[in-house]
C-alpha cells in the first residue's frame, strides 16, 4: 500500500480530487508530533542493556532498533517519558527540550 | 409469472430476485411478512443470503450499512418507529456512499400508538440524503425494488422503497413476479468501487475536517441530482425487459386538466377513479402521482403542474408547525416558474383515516369553488 | 366491478377464503384485491375480510363501504353484527349454516342463501371438530352463486394455495359447489 | 561503543499503528490497539465507533493504521462488525478477522445493546473494549466503566461516582460466549498470547482492556505502564480468560496482593477521596478478588 | 449581572434560571460545557434538580418525557448524532404534547466524522413538531432559553434551542445573565392540564385508531400555529422585564432593500456586518435573520420579504434532492404572495467551513448581477 | 345448594385489571399484570412500551387497567421509568411505586441498554418483564429469550432457532442490584410476597415473570397454567430471587425434578424436535438447574 | 375515578371533544369479551369445594364470588377453558357455545 | 475594534489569558468576543486563541484571519510556525521570553515586545517548574502595551475568574505590567 507510506500531507486542489466516500489516503507521518514534545528522552547507550523494554512501551513508535541499539526518533516523539519510567537501567533521561 | 401476493411479499421477492446477500431487519408492524418471508426464503435456500436477526433496527441498519462497505448487496425493511430509530444511520448510509436499500411501510408516528398508514415515517426521513419512492400497487413495489438496487448503485446513495400500511402491506394484488435470468441482466452483481478489505486498506468515514466535508457533501448533492435522469433511464431499460415503464411521476389526463392533483402512494391511484368519475361529470380534472420523492423531480412538475389553472395537493403527512410536504415542496419548485397557478395545500388521511374517491370529489369541489385557498393548510375529513 | 365482504371470527383465517378466490379469479385474467380488516385480530372475535373484483386494474385503494354481497362464514354473527350494513340492493348474502335460508329474517331486497360448509368440512375432516376449516367450501359456494369462475380454477387454486390435504378441500368447494346451486333462480 | 548483542524483543517486530497519530503523550488506548494488531496482523479489519480513537487514526484523507478501518456509529461497533462480516462471507472472504474497537463508553454504555445482541447470536467477531474509564473523547465524563470515587467533569468532586464500576466481563460471562479475556497494557505479552487465541476461535470473543489516560486521570504520561501494572498486581483489574462464560482461568497470578493506595495516589482524579474512602475501596476490591479466585478453581 | 460565558454556559444558565427539575443529558462535542456546568450546579445545589446520566440520548430523551408527563420542568442539550440518536422520541415528545425543552449544538452529520457546525443536524428535525429557535448570540441563546419554557408550556409542544457549534457554544462573549426573582416572575412553575398521577389515573400515549388519531394531531398542529403570536407576545413581556425584545425575526434595514439577505444562527449576525458595509458601498441590502424555524413565521416573511426586488437566501444546511432548508419554506412561504421577488437559494459553510462578510458580498454580488438563479443551489466556497 | 362455606382466597381480593381487555383467551401476561397489581396496589404507575400489554390496555380513550400507565416508545422501559420517577420526586411524590412493564422482546434484546444504565445508576424503580419467549404483539418473531428449538416465524421449522436463550436473570445479577426475582403465573402466591418484599425495597428492583402465550406458542388456551407450573417442576424456569447479586435464594424448592418432554409436547412451536434435540436440551436443563443449585447453597 | 367505572364506549362528536393529549377517559368494559367465546365454563355446584382456584387463575375476572360461590360472568368470559383445567374437582365442564 | 491572535501551546490554557482579558475589558464596558481554535485540543500540540473586542456590540461570528497583534505564549513556537501570518503592518508581536525583542528578526512593519512571563510565573510560584502557568503574566503585558484597560479592572478579573492563588496571579500581571513598559515607543 504505497500511499500509506506517503508522509507527506495531502491537500486537495479541488472537489474534483476529493474522493466520492470519506476515505484514507496517506499516512500520517506528515504530522512531526516531535514539536509536541517539552521533555526529550536521551538515552545513555553506555549503560542500555538492550532489554527492548523502551521498544516495548513506546506509544508511539519513536524507539527504533538500529543494530542492536534502541534509538529515539525525535521526529516523533511526544516525549511522554514513559521510556525512561520503565527502563530497568535508569540510562534513558528525560530532559528540558532545548527547541 | 403471475402470482397473488400481498404487498408486503412483494418486496421479498424484489429483494430475493435483486439477489440480496445480506438482510439485516427487526420486525414491526405492519412490515413483518416482509422479513418472515425473506427468512423462509434464506431457510429453504430460495435466496442464499446472510439473515441477521438484529436486536433492534438502529442496528439492523447499521449491519446492513457495514456489509455494504464490505462490498455485498444489503436490504432491510421497516416502518415508523423503527424507521425513526434508524435516523441517525440513515444519515450514515447517505453520507458513507453506502447503497442500501430499504422497504419502509408508511405508519403513523406514534404517540399515540398507531399501525395505520399515514407517510410521516418516511417523510420526516427526507432530509437524510435517501431516495424515496412511492407506490401504489403490488406490482410497482416489486419492480421498483429491483430498479431501487439498480438506482442506488449507480449512485452510491441508498434507497427507501414505500408502501402504504395495509392497504397494500397486507392487501393481496396480482402481481408478475419477473424471472431470476432476465432480472438478472437488469441488474447484475453489486462491484463497489471501494470497499473495506485488507487487500487495499483505508480508513472510511473518518474525521473530516471544515477544509474538505463541504466538497464531499456537494459531491452526494450532485450525484443526488443525476438521479432523475438516471430514473427514467433504467425505468425505460425497465420497460424494454419487462413491458412496465417505471417514471419519475405518473401522469394521468394532466395535459388539459385545469385542475391537477398531486397525490402518492395508494391515494394517488385511488385519485385517478376519481378523476374518472369527475370526468365523466364533465369536470377537467388530471393526477399528477408522485412515484419518486427525492431526488426531487423538478423538471417534470415544471413541465406538467404550469399546465393547469390550479393545483390541489393532497398529503397525507404534515410537517407541523409549517404545513403539507408534497404542497410545500410543489410550491417551491415552481416558485421561479413562470406560468404558476395557484397551489391548495390539503391535509387527508392522517393516521390511518381511509382516502376514498370522495375525498378528491370533496378536494376538487373546494378547489373549483376558490380563487385561492383560504389557508395554508385545507383539512379533509377532519371531525371538527 | 364486484365487491365482496365477509364477516368470521379471529382465528377461523377468513381472509383465506378470500385470498383462494382471488388466486381462482385471476387465474382467468381478472384484476382481484383482497384484504383483512386493518388491525389487531384476536381469536374468536368477530372479524371481516374483504374482496374486490373487476375485468380491468383495480385502482380504488379505499376500503369497501357498500359491498355487492356478504358472506357470514360464522353463522353465530348474524345475531351477533349486522351483517347487511352498507349491503347493495339485490345482493347475496351467503351463510355458512345448516338452516334453511328462510330461517333467517332479512328485508326482501337481499337475497339469502346457506351452505352447510361447516358440515362439508367436518365430513371431509378439515380442521379439527372444535375448529373445522370451512373456507374452502364457502369459496365453492360463492364461485357457484356469483357466477365468479369456473369451479376448475377455483380447484387448481385451492391446489396451489393450500398445503394440508389439498384434495380434501378441492372435494369440499366441489361439494359447496354442488349443494348451493339450489338457491340459485 | 559495546559490541551489539541482541536486543531483546518479547513482541512481534512489525508495527501497524503508525507514529504521526493525535493520541496524547502517554496515550494508554494508543499502546492497546499497536499490541493488539501485533497480535492479528494484517488480514484484519477494525470497526472503530466515536472514541479517543476516532481522533487518534487522524483526520481525512489520512489515517495511521495500516489495517483497514471502518470508523462507524458510537452506539454500533458491534453491530458494524458483524454486518462487515456478513458482507465479506458473502463476497467469499471468510479468513479476514473483524474487530470491533470501541472505549468503555461505546462498550459499557450505549454500544451495549449492539454487544449483547451479537454475543447472543454467536457472532463471529471480536469485541475489544479499551478501558480508559470515562468518556475522554468528549473531554472526561462518567462512563458506567468510571470507578467508584473518580472525579470526572460530570461527577464533580462534590458529587463524585457513587456507583461502582459496572462489570462488564460478568455481564458478558453471562453470554457464554466461546471467549472472554481481561488484558492490560503494561502486559502486552500476556495480551497478544491471549488474542492470538481468541483470533482462532469461531464465535464471539470478547476483550477488556485496560488503558490509562494521563489526560483523563489526571495523571502523568509517565505513569501509564505503571499505573496499568499496578492496577494488575493490586487486584483491582485482574488478568483472567473465561471460556463459554464458566470457564475462568487466572493468567497473570499474584502472588503478594499490594495494596491499592499508591494506585490512586498517582491520579489527580482521585486527590479529593478521604482515607475512609479508600478503606471501602480496598474492602470492595478484596472481597471481589476472592469471589474471582473461588471462580477459577471451581472451573 | 454581566459575565463573559461561553455559549454553553449560557444554556447552562438558561436552563439553571428556568428552575429545571429534571436533567437527563448525554455528553457529545461540542455540548459537553452544557452538562458538565449544570452537573456542577445540582452538586453544589446552585440548582435544586435531578440530574439523570443517562446511557444515550434516545434515554436522556425518554427519561426527560417521563419527567415532563409526571409534572416536572425538563431540560437536556445534545448535538448532531445526539440528536439524530433521539428522533424517534422527539415524534414521541410533540406527539405526546410533553414541554420538554432542549439545547441543541448545531454539528454536521457523520460521516466522515466532524465536530464543526452546520445546521443539518436540527434542521432534519424539522418534521418531527418541535419548535425551533435559533440563535446568533450568547445572551439570545439564555434569553431564549427562558422564553422556549414559556411558550413550550403554554402549548405543550417542546422546543429547540439552537447554536453554532464553536462559534457560540465556545465562544465567551458579555451576558448580562439576570436576576432570578425576575426570571420567576417571568416564568412562574409548570402546572400541567394532565399529568401520570395515581390520584387521577389515566392511561397517555396508547393504541388510538384512525377515528380519533387525526383529531389529536390536527390539535397539535393548531397550537403550533398560536405559536407565531405568543412567541411575539411572551417576547414583548420579555422586553418589559429585561429590556431585550425577542422576536420572531430579526429584521435589519429590510425597509428600502433592494437585496434581502434572509439568514440564521451566527451567519444571520455576520450577515449584518456584511449589510453595513455593502451599505457604505451604497448598495440597498437588508438583513433578515430568522430567529424562529418552527412554527414557521409565514406573516413574518410575508411582511418584509415582498418589500425587495430579490431574496437571498443563504442555507447553512441541504436536503439532499432538494434545496436548501430555509429557501425551501422561504419560496413556499410566499408562493401565493402577491408581491413574488425572485429567490436566490444560496448553500455555504456546510462542515464548519467558515462563513464570512466576504461570503455575503459574493452572495450579494451574484444576486446583483443575475435576473433569477441559474440553479436550483447556488454554491458558495466549495472549491471546484 | 349446600350451606356457604367460606370461599378460600390465597390472593389479595382487589382487582386492578378490568375485564373487556384485548388479550388472547388463556393469556399468561394478563394474569402476571393481575397478580402483580394485587400485590402493589393503586399507588403504582406503569410505564409500557410497545408490547402486547400496549394493545391489551385497550385504544384511546379506553383502558382496561385501574392504575396510570405511561405507554412508552418500545425500547424505553426502563429509562422512561426514571424519568417518571424523578419527575415524581422533584414535585413531591415519594411514595408512588413506578413500575417499568415490558416483555421479553423490550426487555432482552431492544430495551436491555436502557435497563442496563438504570440498573447501574440504581434508579429507584421496579423492572418487570413477562416473558412469552418471542415477539408476540408483531406475530410471533424471534426474540434473544426465545428458546433453543423455537419455531417462530422468523426461526421456521428448517430453521427453528439455534441459540440458546439469553440469560436475562445472569446479566442483571452482573448488575449487582438490591433485589432481583423470577416468577410465573401458575404460582401467584410466590410472586405476590416477593413483588411485596420488593417494593419495600429501594434501588433497582428486577421481576422476571413467566408468561405462557397460547397464541404465539401454539398451546391450547386452557394449558397457560399448566404449561407455567411445569416448567417450574422440570426446572426450566425456577423460582428464585437473587440479593445484590451474590444472595441467591430459591423460592419453590422442587423436590423430584420432572422431565421436560411432557411440556415440550404441549406446544406447537416444538412439534419439529427429534429425541436428540429434547435429549440435549434436558442435559443442559439438568446442568443449569445444578449451577443454581450450587449458587443457592453458596449464599 | 368514576371515569373508569363507565361501561359506555366514548364516541367523539368532533375534535373539539378529544382531549389535547392521547389519553384514557374509560373503561373497557363497554367490550363484552363474551362473544368471542366458542366454549363455555359452567360450574357444577354441588362438586364444588369453593377452594378458589377457578378465581385464581382466570386471566379475565371473569368467576366472580358470590355469596362465597364461583359464578362466572359470561358477559367478559372468553372461554379460555382454564377454570376447568385448573379446577381440582373437575366440577366445570366447557361446553359448546350455543349463541 | 482589535482583533488579536494567541500562539500557545495545548496544556497551556492559552484560551484562559484571551478569556481573562476579555473579562477585564467587559468590566469597562466593551464587547469582547473569545474563542479558542475550533477543534482537538493535544497537550504540547501548538493551538491558538483569539479576542475580538471593541466598544460597541461584536456582530461578526466568523474567524479572525489578520489580527491586529499577535501574542505568543510559548517562545518555542516563534520558529516552529509562522506567528506573523496575517498579521496586520505595525501590528504588535508581544512574546514571552527572556530574550530582548531584537533577539527576534522579524519584518519592520511589526514591532516587537517580550515579557519573561515565565520567569514572573516562576517566580511568584504559578504552576509547576515544568509547566509554568504564563497567561495571568502575558495578559498584564498585553494590557499595558496595547492600552486596553486599567491594570485595576485586569487585577480584579484575575480575582474573580481565578480561584487557584489569586494573589499571586495578580502579583505576576502587575509585574508583567510593568517589566513589558520598556517596549513602549
Ligand atoms: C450518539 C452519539 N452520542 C454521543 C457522541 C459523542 N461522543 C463521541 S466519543 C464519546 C465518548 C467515548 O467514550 P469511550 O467510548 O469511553 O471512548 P474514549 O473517548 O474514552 O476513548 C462521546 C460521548 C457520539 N459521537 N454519538
Ligand atoms: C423501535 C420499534 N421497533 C419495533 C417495534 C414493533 N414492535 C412492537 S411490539 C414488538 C414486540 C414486542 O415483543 P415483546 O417485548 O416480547 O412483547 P410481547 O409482544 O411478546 O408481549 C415489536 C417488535 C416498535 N414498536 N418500535
Ligand atoms: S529500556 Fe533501557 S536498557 Fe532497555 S533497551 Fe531501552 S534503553 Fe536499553
Ligand atoms: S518519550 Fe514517550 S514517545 Fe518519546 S520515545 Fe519515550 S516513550 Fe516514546
Ligand atoms: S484523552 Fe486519553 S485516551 Fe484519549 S488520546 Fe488522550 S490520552 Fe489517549
Ligand atoms: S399474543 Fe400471547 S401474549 Fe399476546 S395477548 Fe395473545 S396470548 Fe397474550
Ligand atoms: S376451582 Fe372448582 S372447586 Fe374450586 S372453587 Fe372453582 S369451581 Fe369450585
Ligand atoms: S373460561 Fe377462561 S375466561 Fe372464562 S371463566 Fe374460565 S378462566 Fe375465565
Ligand atoms: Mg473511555
Ligand atoms: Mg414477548
Amino acid at each position: 500500500m504505497p500511499k500509506k507510506k506517503d508522509a507527506t500531507k495531502i491537500v486537495f486542489e479541488s472537489e474534483k480530487d476529493v474522493p466520492m466516500m470519506p476515505m484514507s489516503l496517506g499516512s500520517m507521518l506528515f504530522n512531526k508530533t516531535g514539536s509536541w514534545r517539552n521533555i526529550r528522552p536521551e538515552i545513555k547507550l553506555e549503560e542500555c542493556i538492550q532489554c527492548g523494554i523502551c521498544w516495548k512501551f513506546c506509544p508511539d513508535m519513536s524507539i527504533e532498533i538500529e543494530n542492536e541499539w534502541p534509538v529515539v526518533d525525535y521526529d516523533f516523539c511526544k516525549g511522554c517519558g514513559i521510556c525512561a519510567e520503565e527502563c530497568p537501567t535508569k540510562c534513558i533521561v528525560m530532559v528540558e527540550e532545548r527547541k | 409469472m403471475k402470482k397473488v401476493i400481498m404487498g408486503n411479499h412483494a418486496l421479498s421477492y424484489g429483494a430475493m430476485l435483486a439477489r440480496s446477500e445480506v438482510i439485516a431487519a427487526y420486525p414491526i408492524t405492519p412490515q413483518t411478512q416482509v422479513v418472515e418471508l425473506l427468512s423462509e426464503m434464506c431457510a429453504d435456500g430460495t435466496l442464499h443470503a446472510k439473515f441477521i436477526k438484529v436486536e433492534s433496527e438502529h442496528s439492523a441498519m447499521a449491519a446492513c450499512i457495514g456489509a455494504s462497505l464490505a462490498g455485498a448487496r444489503t436490504f432491510t425493511a421497516t416502518s415508523s418507529q423503527g424507521l425513526a430509530l434508524m435516523h441517525e444511520m440513515l444519515h450514515w448510509a447517505s453520507g458513507g456512499r453506502h447503497p442500501v436499500v430499504m422497504g419502509n411501510i408508511n405508519r403513523s408516528m406514534a404517540p399515540g400508538w398507531s399501525i395505520w398508514t399515514d407517510q410521516n415515517d418516511s417523510l420526516s426521513q427526507r432530509d437524510t440524503g435517501w431516495m424515496q419512492f412511492y407506490c401504489a400497487s403490488n406490482q410497482e413495489v416489486l419492480d421498483t425494488t429491483i430498479q431501487a438496487f439498480k438506482v442506488s448503485e449507480a449512485l452510491y446513495i441508498p434507497s427507501m422503497v414505500i408502501l402504504d400500511a395495509f392497504a397494500l402491506s397486507h392487501t393481496y394484488e396480482v402481481v408478475d413476479v419477473p424471472d431470476q435470468a432476465v432480472v438478472d441482466r437488469f441488474l447484475p452483481r453489486f462491484k463497489p468501487y471501494a470497499r473495506v478489505t485488507p487487500d487495499e486498506p483505508h480508513a472510511f468515514n473518518g474525521l473530516t475536517g471544515p477544509e474538505n466535508y463541504f466538497e464531499l457533501r456537494y459531491k452526494l448533492q450532485k450525484d443526488m441530482e443525476r438521479g432523475p435522469a438516471l430514473i427514467e433511464e433504467t425505468g425505460l431499460e425497465f420497460e424494454r425487459l419487462f413491458g412496465r415503464r417505471l417514471r419519475l411521476v405518473d401522469d394521468y389526463l394532466c395535459d388539459d386538466a385545469e385542475i391537477i392533483l398531486v397525490t402518492s402512494g395508494t391515494a394517488g391511484y385511488t385519485a385517478r377513479v376519481a378523476v374518472d368519475q369527475m370526468r365523466k361529470a364533465g369536470l377537467k380534472v388530471g393526477n399528477l402521482r408522485m412515484r419518486v420523492f427525492r431526488p426531487f423531480p423538478f423538471d417534470a412538475c415544471r413541465r406538467i403542474l404550469p399546465k393547469a389553472k390550479k393545483i390541489a395537493v393532497v398529503d397525507r403527512n404534515i410537517s407541523y408547525g409549517h404545513h403539507g410536504m408534497f404542497a410545500q415542496e410543489v410550491k417551491s419548485a415552481l416558485y421561479q416558474h413562470a406560468g404558476h397557478p395557484p397551489v391548495f395545500s390539503f391535509i387527508a388521511g392522517l393516521g390511518g383515516r381511509d382516502i376514498t374517491p370522495g375525498t378528491f370529489r370533496e378536494v376538487v369541489d373546494y378547489t373549483k369553488a376558490h380563487e385561492t385557498p383560504e389557508d395554508n393548510i385545507l383539512w379533509i375529513g377532519v371531525k371538527k | 366491478m364486484i365487491e365482496i365482504r365477509f364477516h368470521g371470527r379471529g382465528g377461523q383465517g377468513t381472509v383465506v377464503a378470500s385470498k383462494i378466490l382471488a388466486d381462482a379469479l385471476a387465474k382467468e385474467g381478472n384484476y382481484v384485491q383482497a384484504y383483512p380488516e386493518f388491525g389487531v385480530e384476536r381469536r374468536g372475535a368477530p372479524v371481516f375480510s374483504f374482496i374486490r373484483i373487476d375485468a380491468k386494474p383495480i385502482y380504488d385503494k379505499s376500503r369497501i363501504y357498500a359491498p355487492d354481497h356478504v358472506v357470514v362464514v360464522d353463522p353465530t354473527l348474524v345475531e351477533a353484527s349486522d351483517v347487511t350494513e352498507g349491503l347493495k340492493d339485490g345482493g347475496w348474502i351467503i351463510i355458512n349454516s345448516d338452516k334453511p335460508p328462510d330461517h333467517f329474517k332479512f328485508p326482501a331486497k337481499f337475497r339469502v342463501a346457506t351452505v352447510n360448509a361447516t358440515g362439508i368440512a367436518v365430513k371431509h375432516k378439515l380442521g379439527t371438530l372444535a375448529a373445522p376449516i370451512v373456507n374452502t367450501a364457502v369459496a365453492g359456494a360463492i364461485v357457484r352463486l356469483l357466477k365468479l369462475t369456473k369451479l376448475e380454477s377455483l380447484l387448481a387454486a385451492i391446489k396451489e394455495a393450500i398445503s394440508i390435504k389439498p384434495e380434501d378441500n378441492q372435494k369440499a368447494a366441489a361439494e359447496a359447489y354442488e349443494k348451493v346451486a339450489a338457491y340459485m333462480k | 561503543m559495546k559490541k551489539p548483542k541482541k536486543m531483546t524483543m518479547t513482541l512481534p517486530a512489525e508495527e501497524y499503528v503508525g507514529s504521526g497519530n493525535l493520541a496524547c503523550q502517554g496515550c494508554g488506548a494508543n499502546l492497546a490497539l499497536r499490541y493488539v494488531l501485533k497480535a492479528l496482523g494484517l488480514r484484519t479489519i477494525l470497526c472503530i465507533p466515536a472514541c479517543c480513537w476516532a481522533v487518534i487514526d487522524g483526520a481525512f484523507p489520512h489515517s495511521c493504521v495500516s489495517v483497514p478501518i471502518f470508523h462507524c456509529a458510537f452506539e454500533t461497533a458491534a453491530s458494524s462488525a458483524t454486518g462487515v462480516k456478513a458482507g465479506l462471507e458473502m463476497i467469499g472472504d471468510h479468513e479476514t478477522t473483524v474487530v470491533a474497537w470501541a472505549g468503555d463508553g461505546g462498550t459499557f454504555d450505549i454500544g451495549l445493546q449492539a454487544l449483547s445482541g451479537a454475543a447472543e447470536r454467536n457472532d463471529n467477531i471480536i469485541y475489544v473494549c479499551y478501558d480508559n474509564e470515562a468518556y475522554m473523547n468528549t473531554g472526561i465524563q462518567r462512563s458506567s466503566a468510571t470507578p467508584y470515587g473518580a472525579w470526572t467533569t460530570t461527577t464533580p468532586v462534590k458529587f463524585f461516582k457513587d456507583q461502582p464500576k459496572k462489570d462488564i466481563d460478568a455481564i458478558m460471562a453471562a453470554h457464554s460466549i466461546p471467549y472472554q479475556a481481561t488484558a492490560s497494557i503494561a502486559f502486552p505479552e500476556d495480551l497478544i498470547k491471549k488474542m492470538k487465541k481468541a483470533r482462532d476461535i469461531k464465535g464471539t470473543r470478547f476483550f477488556h482492556i485496560y488503558a490509562p489516560c494521563p489526560t483523563g486521570w489526571k495523571s502523568r504520561p509517565e505513569d501509564a505502564v505503571k499505573l496499568a501494572r499496578m492496577v494488575v498486581q493490586n487486584g483491582i483489574f485482574p488478568l483472567y480468560e473465561v471460556e463459554h462464560g464458566e470457564k475462568y482461568t487466572l493468567n497473570i497470578k499474584v502472588k503478594d496482593k499490594k495494596p491499592i493506595d499508591d494506585y490512586f495516589k498517582l491520579q489527580g482524579r482521585f486527590r479529593h477521596l478521604k482515607p475512609e474512602h479508600l478503606q471501602a475501596i480496598q474492602a470492595e476490591v478484596d472481597r471481589q478478588w476472592a469471589r474471582l479466585l473461588k471462580k477459577c478453581e471451581q472451573s
